[in-house]
């Protein structure tokens, strides 16, 4: 178990010493946001009931810049190979990794979302329900995210995002609908659960295909 | 009986039979499926008659159609080849999933282009966020996933490999979006040819129809071969039995 | 126990023990997925309490559609042969609404008036196929 | 007793090398030479684990724990070199004197807390020469150990190579000049 505490402070420094891992989804997120009123419109009803949309999407969109990052850098360097050779428990150290990537390019946005009360003029009630929905379905965003960087490990080639996508369309959709729900007073509590059954389903098998993808480059 | 089919199951699987009757078969699927192709569209865009509430737009269903079902098919037979890959192994299923998920892919944007074009006239959009929309743009994502991801992998094997789960990947993830999409009333009118219900649009039109989906099924059939043909001989082309096979025909 | 074979076993528990988990989540939230499927004999014997919106589906019952002149909103009577309530919605209706099909609206039950009025309708089946839902409401 | 019997390794229908046997005595050193792409990295990789799917049997004894050193170095460059040496993963715990100790000794202790990318190619080399001298392993797996070394490194290496060997480990290290000086040669040219 110290292996992994290890592990995990081992990517914790690494990823506040690069100073565009703190700075690029708050940045990220700033733009994203001004973006939005200046395309869509600035008037509050149309911003106000596409809020729960645009946040969502923002946090896909930022999941989608950094998967490369949680293993690519690690196979230039050699690491990965050293981690195989290690005969370490690899879907540890590989959950390590993802829950760390997770604190770097999601956890700010959720933040950062209470901003858009303000910003995207999004109801006070609906804010509860937006975090909510948030913290549980940024996980397993960022959990296909990780599938797809050990797939196109290296090399960034399309099956990245375009295996991405597809998969977390589902989740988008319970997000989102999630947060309609609660704001014409229906009770969302049925998606925030279905969201947490499908993290709680992919956890271990997306843990283990992304593990599996990691040897694949090295038979 | 079933010993022939076993032997039958193995000669499948192996690259010098393959090639020698895809030498001889492929000229002879091409040329029927162009001539179908051909008679169909011309039979279905200009003498079959016009649509009562849709006019001559519906014309485009000559196309629309097949492609949608044709690339649906190439999808559902892939994933049964990544079936096959993981569990025995087969080499030659990896080519075949290779060879069609370009055709399969080329098919799905023919649908949504064609689906497009339909679409403005009768829906007034060009595009529009329904369910089976949707589920076949998702398709062609994973079309483009299985294609990026040959080129990532050293060693064929491994490249084989991830190509077949991704497709099983897809297989199980495509009816999930079309049901998590479908909870907004969908647009997009029933199928007009349901298998079990009688068809709800008049013979004479649907004899052109199914002539060039029949032709567009060949015309995948012959591309397909081809296709794993060249992937053959780019994979084998320092064995004997190739150099031997390809230096006589 | 091989070493290797120890950690594939917790692998596989860990895998059991999370889809396991991920039904009875599934479970939960079909059960108390608040705006259950209600048909107008239902809504006559068991009302819902409370604000939440509910979903009450039926045939849409013949010449009973009404358009107002000047606005959007459109009345009409969904019954299931048995007892039938009022629905009232303003907006489009799907195009493949009509008499005598099918259609499920999500919205707000009023018990005193026993009309629904509906914010969602939806009649993406066509008139040959009736929503199961309805299928059973009517059999019951 | 680390033995192989007849190992090969295919790769995609092509054989990098074929029916390798070959007993690996304790406290030993092997010198692997060949030509480029004749298996040297291969075969460290497979004695590692790195490498599952090879043929023929290859034997460790239970108590074995592997070093292993490609040539990658696995090193962050924006953690310092003595981060880099603590978050080791093929390190037991190990503490800050311990460190401090292996530093001085390859004289890096001056530049040890500034980010590992501002140091020299040859004092990263160095850094994982402290990781080598701190390990417990009983078998090590060298890639090219020797390339590009200053004369004093090359010598402190020999000592550590001695050091590990006093203590009852096996090491074998791929090499490219094939002056047998005093190492066993196992030349994988023969396998090809």
């Amino acid at each position: 178990m110290i292996y992994l505490i290890k592990i995990l402070k081992k990517e914790f420094l690494i990823y506040s010493r690069k100073s565009s891992s703190f700075i690029s989804p708050v940045v990220f997120f700033l733009i994203s946001i001004s973006l939005y009123p200046i395309g869509i419109s600035n008037d509050p009803d149309i911003l106000k009931n596409l809020a729960p949309g645009l946040i969502w999407i923002t946090v896909l969109l930022s999941t989608l810049i950094s998967f490369q990052n949680i293993f690519s850098e690690d196979y230039e360097d050699g690491s990965i190979e050293l981690l195989l050779a290690s005969r370490q428990n690899l879907s540890l150290i590989v959950l390590v990794k993802i829950f760390v990537n997770w604190i770097f390019s999601c956890l700010p946005i959720i933040i950062l979302s209470v901003s858009s009360v303000f910003l995207l003029y999004f109801p006070q009630e609906g804010l509860k329900p937006l975090i909510i929905s948030l913290l549980i379905g940024t996980p397993t965003i960022c959990l296909f995210g990780a599938l797809a960087g050990a797939l196109s490990l290296g090399k960034n080639s399309i099956t990245g995002p375009a295996l991405m996508l597809p998969l977390s369309l589902p989740v988008l959709i319970l997000g989102t609908q999630a947060i309609n729900y609660s704001l014409n007073g229906i009770n969302f509590s049925s998606n925030i659960l279905l969201l947490t059954a499908i993290l709680v389903f992919l956890l271990p098998i997306i843990l283990f295909a992304s593990v599996g993808a990691l040897k694949l480059h090295f038979n | 009986m079933f010993q022939a089919l076993k032997n039958f199951y193995h000669k499948l699987g192996s690259f010098p039979w393959f090639y020698k009757i895809s030498g001889k078969v492929i000229p002879i699927v091409g040329f029927f499926s162009i001539l179908l192709i051909v008679i169909s569209s011309i039979w279905g865009l200009f003498f079959s008659p016009t649509d009562a509430v849709q006019g001559d737009v519906y014309r485009i269903i000559y196309f629309h159609v097949p492609a949608v079902s044709v690339s649906q098919v190439i999808y559902y037979s892939m994933s049964v080849a990544a079936g096959v890959f993981l569990i025995w192994r087969m080499k030659m299923a990896g080519v075949y999933i290779k060879s069609l998920a370009p055709i399969g892919a080329a098919f799905t944007f023919i649908g949504l282009l064609s689906g497009a074009i339909w679409g403005q006239p009768t829906w007034g959009t060009w595009w529009v966020w329904d369910a089976r929309l949707t589920s076949t743009l998702v398709l062609f994502l994973f079309y483009l996933a299985i294609i990026g991801m040959q080129s990532t992998f050293a060693s064929r094997k491994s490249a084989d490999t991830a190509v077949s789960i991704i497709t099983l990947v897809g297989v199980v993830n495509l009816p999930i979006v079309k049901k998590s999409v479908d909870w907004w009333n969908t647009l997009h009118q029933p199928a007009s040819i349901s298998i079990s219900g009688e068809s709800s649009i008049s013979s004479e039109m649907l004899i052109p129809l199914l002539l060039s989906i029949l032709g567009i099924y060949l015309f995948v059939f012959f591309t397909g071969l081809l296709f794993m043909r060249a992937e053959i001989s780019s994979r084998e082309q320092n064995k004997e039995w190739f150099k031997k096979l390809s230096s006589n025909n | 126990m091989k070493q290797h074979r120890l950690k594939r076993l917790y692998g596989v528990l860990f895998i059991v023990f999370c889809s396991a988990l991920a039904f009875v989540l599934v479970y939960f939230a079909i059960r108390d997925n608040v705006n259950l499927f209600y048909s107008p004999s239902d809504l006559f014997e068991s009302p819902p309490q409370g604000r939440n919106a509910i979903r009450a589906g039926g045939l849409v019952e013949i010449g009973s559609l009404r358009r107002s002149k000047d606005s959007l909103e459109i009345e009409f009577i969904i019954t299931d042969l048995k007892k039938s309530i009022a629905v009232n919605y303003t907006g489009i209706l799907p195009d493949l609404f009509k008499e005598n099909a099918g259609v499920v609206a999500t919205g707000y039950f009023d018990k005193n008036k026993m009309s629904l009025d509906a914010y969602q309708i939806l009649a993406k089946h066509d008139e040959n196929y009736v929503p199961k839902e309805v299928k059973k409401a009517l059999e019951k | 007793m680390l033995k192989t019997a007849n190992l090969s390794y295919k790769f995609d229908d092509k054989y990098i090398f074929s029916n390798l046997s070959f007993e690996f005595a304790n406290d030993s050193v092997f010198k692997l030479v060949g030509d480029n792409g004749s298996g040297k990295s291969t075969l460290l990789k497979i004695l590692s684990g790195i490498y599952k799917n090879y043929e023929g049997e290859l034997s460790f004894p239970d108590d074995n724990l592997v070093f292993y050193s490609g040539h990658k170095s696995g090193l962050k460059n924006n953690l310092s070199p003595r981060e880099n040496i603590y978050f080791d993963i093929r390190l037991p715990e190990i503490s800050h004197s311990q460190i401090n100790s292996v530093l001085e000794q390859l004289d890096l202790i001056d530049n040890s807390d500034i980010q590992s990318a501002y140091l020299s190619e040859g004092q990263k080399r160095k850094i994982n020469i402290a990781s080598f001298m701190l390990s417990t392993a009983n078998l090590y797996l060298l890639d090219e150990p020797f390339n590009n070394l200053d004369r004093k490194t090359t010598d402190l290496l020999q000592e550590i190579f001695d050091m590990k060997i006093n203590a009852g480990a096996k090491i074998i290290f791929s090499s490219h000049d094939r002056s047998s000086d005093d190492f066993p040669l196992i030349d994988m040219n023969l396998f090809n």
